[in-house]
């Protein structure tokens, strides 16, 4: 028997790739340990100083932005990713399905930028929404959405919706239908049957479709720069501005490092959360 | 003689039927799944819809339980117009092929669970959750979850929390056809115990026909989204009405023959060079002509070759089946070239060997050729 | 044969490719490529290819042109192979290596249907008016002009800004938002956002002429003067083209289509305005304009302090809401 | 069937809240189509004249040319890398127990959770410390690190579906390794490797936080030339490329749809 | 009597077997899924593995093909080593359940995929492909694609794959349980007969008893990883060695007796207050003490209830299965408390009806107590 044919072809490729991550992993650890010297790209020498910096309030300002961001993101996105999903696993005719699954899912391949974009024009002083608004005399000054939180949030909630609407539209659809119908035939009306039923049984989906959102938010950039307007700092605006404006990229090293840090803590606590969920036996 | 044969108009009444179904019918998206219908089924009696895959079964069942809407037809439960009312509000059980429990209740909240949509008290739900479980035998596990439990035990899980709500009717679709055999055979046994005792009306659909005959009061033969023949099992069995019908359940030996007289009781035919008379119990037999005669094989019985009224044939193979053998025989007369007949394992033939075929007078059936096969 | 201009994208790249570079290609028959990016990005970006500089002739602000100055990344120019800067107004003279190619100001614009009525800001004090809170607009890439007016309306010298701290840190009510480059300005303005920016007066002329309608004002202590400059990047091959393409840049002709373009200041005294562009704020013809209506912040000073201004500005104005 | 008020109700406020919500979603799209057409270079709304000069000036503009053939470009170099890597990698990961698996799997995956900017930020730091220039190839490179784990799932999917009898089958009539790969494995995986290159390729297209830190002038792709296209300019012309965008993505995934229905891609029936 | 019995050590050699297992044993990370096995397969014999699910039939059939490596232990084919040869050289024929028949080629392309591994010319590759489609009749299906066609027909074309090689064993594993009963037992008569032709060697997986009994020369049966008898159909059939393979292969009624005096052919019981005397084929029989009497429904009489010899017993249901009715009587002596017997439809008898159970002074076996269930 051959025991395994290719593995080293087919391996390599995949571990060379792996060396180039776990290398430019190693340059953010390297430079976030080492001293800015104003002026020059190159580093200094050994220093802790770069955490120390990130106590200053700018930094824990927009730590808490960007988890607050992420909080509010990723509760707006379920709160209307959920009812789209069910409604595009549900819907009984094939158009209906298909037409929400389209509309959902576009936004997914047009990007950041355009997304972003569009928002603005929509959410400015002078935007779409306020216009309408106005004309319709319902307010006579405009909503601020530009530069505030609720307008990066509506943007990101946006950039997150169609993701999420997959995964959950997926758990979702992998409910066995006969079970809600069983719970029909013993006399559970539709509400009672979504409560008690449907919803414990996608919960999985739910955190898992949550997470991703989470993720997401964390490293959106254009969003929160472009909407946000130097207003709502966010860890990645402000690791491009410490690096791309300041040049001082053993901070804005540090500052990924410690961002990284907190991602995947944040995963861990929802993958925890899933295994817990798995293991009641809601699957 | 069956008097259920499905008619154009409703009619009789006896006793008021448990499920009355009116002409009810059902088409997806241009695709007819289910022809109008009519049928009545008798309080307590359990009724089985026996039919190949696709045949409809399932698309009947969900009509009777609320979960599709009948494109035409009306549905009555004991006397009450329910083609409007939603599945909830029918009071029906229901057990499905994949048990469909709760997978994120425990076994006694399952079985609750029909009665606290109903707001019964909950020292009332405690005592009728505690007796369904005794009675599907499973007092012991109320506290485990669905998967911590065999497919008989998930089963029986099923069957409690349907009945426990007290249905009016009790619908189960393919319920055993996910167990191994020895476990399906005992679960068959104890449906039937149960239902017996509650005496609830009862809908069962499997494409099992031996689970068919040995469960069911009454079956209704279903092919193409139509009922082709409604009886007992000995109906069904011993004076199958159509082709379709005699071939799907049991075994069939078809033979092409010429119907050269008949008479009220009596039909002359010739099957190859063999004359034979027949007494049949048909209801309509073909006019003369060429037709196929149907007997089961534990009619057939095997005679010398030389005498005249047998039909000649030749041993092709023996196929030992344990308790007995199946005798294949190459018969020119039959259709298909085969007729299959068992006999005792040590009374085998070797292949080969001359026989003659002889046919009961009572029992074989005539049909005309072109009737359908499906 | 190519030359490469190193300069701010968007409308500054057009208007060198329409004015300069159409010169420069009329008079030598060789094409202007550009490579275009942010100050301080091509700043770096120049440092990094320090050995293979990517460009030829390089458009910076003449403050961060010290810093190309500094580090060696621009070569010292020889004035006598640009004819045309004989011309060049004394302000426009930045450093050895670099010198001014138009000049603008930096000052109060804003939108006078959105102000509050009667706002004319004929002092740079308005802009602390509390009637203005949540309205105002500056850039977050250079602080270096609020801090000078807060310095001189403080009376100190701006070399000990931190004394005027309490003055600026009094105008953070009314600052909105703190726009992230030009075009983010535009649109704070055209979206009414921020009805008042400190804000560059080429901007503000491109607005108008987009049909919004904004006013600019030139304050009693003078507006804050900009220069932007070139200089030949250090190390480039093509040092001959490089002169030939400054010397068009000063060409009177260039300078007056520069002002008409983009009603920039032009840097050469022998330029004929007509009058209406003339008489525009921001756009300085006679020495006299020069000295009373800028406000000048030594150029090699705000190189040394722009980072210290910027980390101050962003960690106790825009931050913190 | 007949239905109670309560389900009329709910009938009612779901369509409702779900035309609500696709309006939501389309919102933008609507507002830029209009915005394109505005004949100001201020926005107004709704607008006081009619113009197609944003979509000419869309095509005029170089650094969109120039960008969408760089991106065009590393996209398919940067999906066909990450799908040559990524489904050996999975077919790797799926056949074989081998040292250090898990760990490279950890390391392969890992841009999953790693925000894209700090995977430009550390190849940014990397190149630089390694003194190479911030060439095509530093892109192409972010690029595949990004995709891969994406191209990696879906083939490791389509092998987990794949039907080990095939090869089994074709081993018996007494094919060789590399006999069955090539005529059994390959051909049937073969839809899962479109599927999973052209996500990559589109998932490449669009990425720009990484991007942005490691491309120059000579590099930038579409998204990163459309960022600077805002920052440099207060016009509406990034609403005509927007729309432009959406429409080809529109009608790219209507195509998909037709051909692998999206519901089957995507797992969701 | 079976004389292949699993031994310890293989020694017997008459003519040299097509396949010799030598304590192939296997494991999957701790858990045994086949323990060592010793089997010798013969030329032209067809060979059934016959057990429940994960007993580790497949296991055993991957291990002669090649595809999983034995943990210990050695395989021949032809008397060649070949437990170190990679599948491909193996020369074997292979049909799985469920076809794997290559869906990007024709039918003809997959017929003649094992000749161009091969290298057979061309012209030879088409004449061998037409035979092999001649053979199980598919000459008029060449061109098409396997989806176009239906289940029998794919089965069909999986055979003439495996066939076409001319392999030194054919190999197939459970390859009709996707098929429905028709079909089956059609595909199964057509196997036997193209098997019987061509003379070939095969080892057949199925946990399908009547498909067992009806094709095969010899039948292993299965457990755990064991192999738990091998013998001829009727050998497993009427002398089953264990309670497990009576159980297992056909239906059994089991009595709770207790063994008083055995001498050499005949054993005295007593199954309650009932003594008998009985002569069984048994090899070894269990020491005096309770046991377990295990008889077929076919061996066992209906009597009277009053006979001395005739354990009583009372009807408890009669389960109409058409061709016969099975009466399940309530027994106090049976294990579970049921025995079950086939009588003709017509004979079956009332619920309540007490009757007496007269056993076959041969056939019957007796097994110790404790012996095992699964
Ligand atoms: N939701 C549906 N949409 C379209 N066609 C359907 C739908 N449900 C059933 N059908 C079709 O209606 C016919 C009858 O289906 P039904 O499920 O009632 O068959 P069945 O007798 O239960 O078969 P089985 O034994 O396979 O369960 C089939 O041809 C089926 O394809
Ligand atoms: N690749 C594997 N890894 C781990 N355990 C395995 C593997 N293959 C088989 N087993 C285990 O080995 C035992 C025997 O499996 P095998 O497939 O041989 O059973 P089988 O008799 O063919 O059953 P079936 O009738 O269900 O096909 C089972 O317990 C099974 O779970
Ligand atoms: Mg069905
Ligand atoms: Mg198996």
């Amino acid at each position: 028997m051959s025991k395994r044919p290719f593995l080293g072809w087919f391996a390599s490729p995949s571990i060379l790739i792996a060396f180039a991550i776990a290398a430019s992993f190693l340059a953010i650890v390297q430079y976030s340990l080492r001293a800015h010297v104003p002026g020059s790209l190159n580093p200094g020498g050994l220093t802790l100083d770069n955490f120390t910096t990130l106590w200053k309030a700018v930094y824990g300002q927009a730590f808490l932005n960007t988890v607050l961001l992420c909080f509010w993101t990723a509760l707006f996105t379920l709160l209307i990713g959920y009812p789209l999903a069910f409604a595009m696993v549900r819907a009984k005719s094939a158009r209906l399905r298909s037409a929400i699954l389209l509309i959902s899912l576009t936004p997914l391949f047009l990007g950041e930028i355009v997304r972003t974009y569009s928002w603005m024009i929509v959410l400015g002083n002078r935007g779409f929404v306020n216009a309408v608004l106005m004309q319709m005399g319902l307010i006579d000054r405009p909503i601020d959405f530009m530069f505030t939180m609720t307008g990066v949030v509506i943007a990101l909630v946006h950039f997150t919706l169609p993701i999420v609407v997959v995964m959950l539209a997926a758990a979702l659809s992998h409910i066995d239908r006969n079970l809600e119908r069983a719970a029909t035939s013993l006399g559970a009306g539709r509400v009672r049957v979504f409560a008690t039923v449907t919803l414990p049984l996608s919960i999985p989906g739910i955190v898992a479709a949550t997470s991703t959102a989470f993720a997401w938010t964390f490293s959106a950039f254009a969003t929160p720069q472009m909407i946000g307007g130097g207003k709502v700092q966010t860890i990645s605006t402000l690791v491009y501005q410490v690096g791309f404006a300041s040049f001082n990229f053993p901070l804005a090293a540090s500052l990924s490092l410690v961002g990284l840090l907190f991602t995947i803590a944040v995963l861990a606590i929802f993958n925890t959360g899933i295994r817990r969920l798995e293991k009641i036996g809601a699957h | 003689m069956s008097s259920e044969i499905p008619r154009n108009t409703p009619q009789d009444s006896r006793q008021h039927p448990a499920v009355q179904i009116d002409g009810v019918a059902k088409s997806f998206s241009g695709t007819v799944a289910l022809e109008p219908v009519w049928l009545k089924i008798r309080r307590g009696e359990f009724l089985t819809l026996l039919g190949p895959s696709g045949c409809g079964k399932t698309t009947l069942l969900n009509l009777i339980a609320g979960f599709l809407e009948a494109d035409e037809g009306e549905l009555f439960i004991n006397r009450d117009l329910v083609t409007q009312v939603p599945p909830h509000q029918r009071e029906i059980g229901i057990v499905f092929q994949n048990y469909a429990l709760f997978p994120h209740m425990n076994v006694a909240q399952n079985v609750a669970y029909g009665l606290r949509t109903r707001r019964v008290s909950k020292a009332e739900t405690a005592e009728r959750v505690r007796e369904a479980l005794a009675l599907v035998k499973l007092e012991d596990f109320a506290d485990r979850r669905p998967r911590q439990l065999s497919g008989g035990q998930q089963q029986r899980v099923a069957l409690a929390r349907a009945l426990v709500i007290r249905p009016r009717v009790l619908l189960l679709d393919e319920p055993f056809s996910a167990l191994d055999r020895n476990l399906r055979t005992a679960m068959q046994v104890e449906l039937k115990e149960i239902q017996s005792r509650l005496g609830l009306t009862t809908v069962f659909v499997t494409h099992d026909q031996s689970e068919a005959l040995s469960m069911s009061d009454r079956i209704a033969v279903m092919s193409r989204g139509r009922i082709r023949q409604i009886g007992t099992p000995t109906e069904i069995y011993d004076q199958p009405q159509s082709r379709f019908v005699s071939t799907f359940v049991g075994d069939a030996n078809l033979f092409s023959a010429t119907l050269r007289e008949k008479t009220t009781a009596d039909a002359i035919l010739e099957v190859g060079s063999t004359r034979l008379t027949l007494s049949t119990y048909q209801v309509d037999m073909p006019a003369p002509g060429p037709v196929t005669l149907f007997v089961r094989p534990e009619q057939c019985v095997l005679t010398d070759s030389g005498k005249p009224d047998a039909i000649p044939a030749t041993v092709a193979l023996s196929v030992y089946q344990g308790s007995y053998a199946e005798l294949h025989l190459d018969c020119p007369s039959a259709e298909g070239g085969r007729v299959m007949l068992r006999v005792p394992a040590s009374q085998a033939l070797p292949a080969g060997a001359s026989v003659g075929i002889a046919l009961p007078q009572r029992g074989p059936a005539i049909y005309a050729r072109e009737d359908d096969i499906a | 044969e190519t030359l490469v201009v190193s300069s701010w994208g968007g409308s500054f790249r057009d208007l060198i490719d329409e004015t300069i570079a159409k010169k420069f290609t009329e008079e030598t028959g060789v094409d202007v490529e550009f490579i275009t990016g942010g100050t301080i990005d091509r700043l770096n970006q120049a440092k990094l290819s320090r050995d293979t500089p990517e460009s030829d002739v390089t458009f910076t602000t003449s403050h961060i042109g010290w810093l190309y100055h500094n580090d060696g990344l621009f070569e010292e120019l020889d004035m006598s192979k640009i004819p045309n800067a004989v011309n060049l107004v004394e302000q426009a003279k930045i450093s050895p290596s670099h010198i001014g190619a138009w000049a603008y100001v930096y000052t109060i614009g804003y939108l006078p249907d959105a102000v509050p009525e009667g706002m004319t800001f004929d002092s740079w004090e308005d802009l602390w008016s509390p009637e203005l809170e949540g309205m105002i607009a500056a850039p977050d890439f250079d602080p270096s002009h609020i801090i000078a007016v807060s310095s001189k309306l403080d009376g100190v010298d701006i070399e000990n800004w931190m004394d005027a701290t309490d003055k600026l840190l009094a105008l953070k009510p009314n600052f909105k938002a703190f726009y992230t480059n030009d075009a983010n300005s535009q649109q704070l303005l055209s979206t009414g956002e921020t009805p008042v920016q400190i804000m560059l007066s080429m901007n503000a002329y491109h607005m108008q002429s987009e049909g919004l309608n904004i006013k600019l004002a030139i304050p009693k202590e003078g507006a804050v003067l900009g220069v932007d400059t070139m200089g030949i990047t250090a190390g480039t091959d093509k040092q001959e083209l490089a002169y030939k393409f400054i010397n068009a840049a000063l060409d009177p002709e260039v300078q007056a289509k520069i002002a008409e373009i983009k009603k920039g200041s032009p840097v050469v005294s022998n330029v004929d305005l007509p009058e209406e562009l003339a008489d525009l704020p921001g756009i300085f013809t006679t020495p006299e304009q020069w000295e009373s209506q800028t406000l000048i912040i030594p150029h090699e000073l705000r190189a040394e302090k722009t980072a210290e201004w910027r980390q101050w500005f962003s960690e106790n104005m825009i931050s913190g809401n | 069937m007949k239905k109670t008020i309560l389900d009329h109700a709910l009938d009612w406020a779901g369509r409702i809240l779900l035309t609500a919500i696709l309006c939501f979603v389309l919102l933008p799209f609507i507002v830029v189509l209009i915005a394109s057409f505005n004949e100001s270079a201020i926005l107004t709304f709704p607008p006081k004249g009619w113009s197609f000069r944003w979509y000419a000036n869309a095509f005029e503009y170089r650094d969109f040319g120039e960008g969408l053939v760089n991106s065009l470009m590393i996209a398919a170099i940067g999906a066909t890398i990450a799908l040559i890597a990524g489904s050996g990698f999975a077919y790797v990961l799926n056949r074989y127990d081998f040292a250090l698996k898990s760990l490279l799997n950890g390391v392969l995956m890992s841009p999953l959770i790693i925000p894209n900017f700090t995977i430009g930020l550390g190849l940014l730091i990397l190149s630089a410390a390694a003194s190479l220039p911030r060439s095509v190839w530093l892109v192409v490179a972010v690029h595949v690190i990004i995709v891969l784990p994406f191209v990696v799932r879906s083939v490791y999917v389509s092998l987990q579906n794949f039907e080990r009898r095939y090869e089994q089958a074709a081993e018996s009539l007494g094919a060789g390794p590399v006999h069955v790969l090539l005529t059994i494995t390959l051909p049937l995986l073969l839809p899962g490797l479109v599927s999973g290159g052209l996500f990559a390729a589109i998932l490449s297209f669009n990425e720009f936080t990484a991007s942005l830190f490691v491309v120059n002038q000579r590099t930038q792709t579409l998204p990163v030339a459309m960022y600077n296209y805002v920052r440099e300019y207060a016009d509406p012309t990034l609403a005509a490329v927007s729309v432009i965008y959406v429409a080809v993505v529109a009608v790219m995934l209507l195509l998909v749809h037709k051909f692998f229905r999206l519901e089957k891609v995507l797992n969701v029936e």
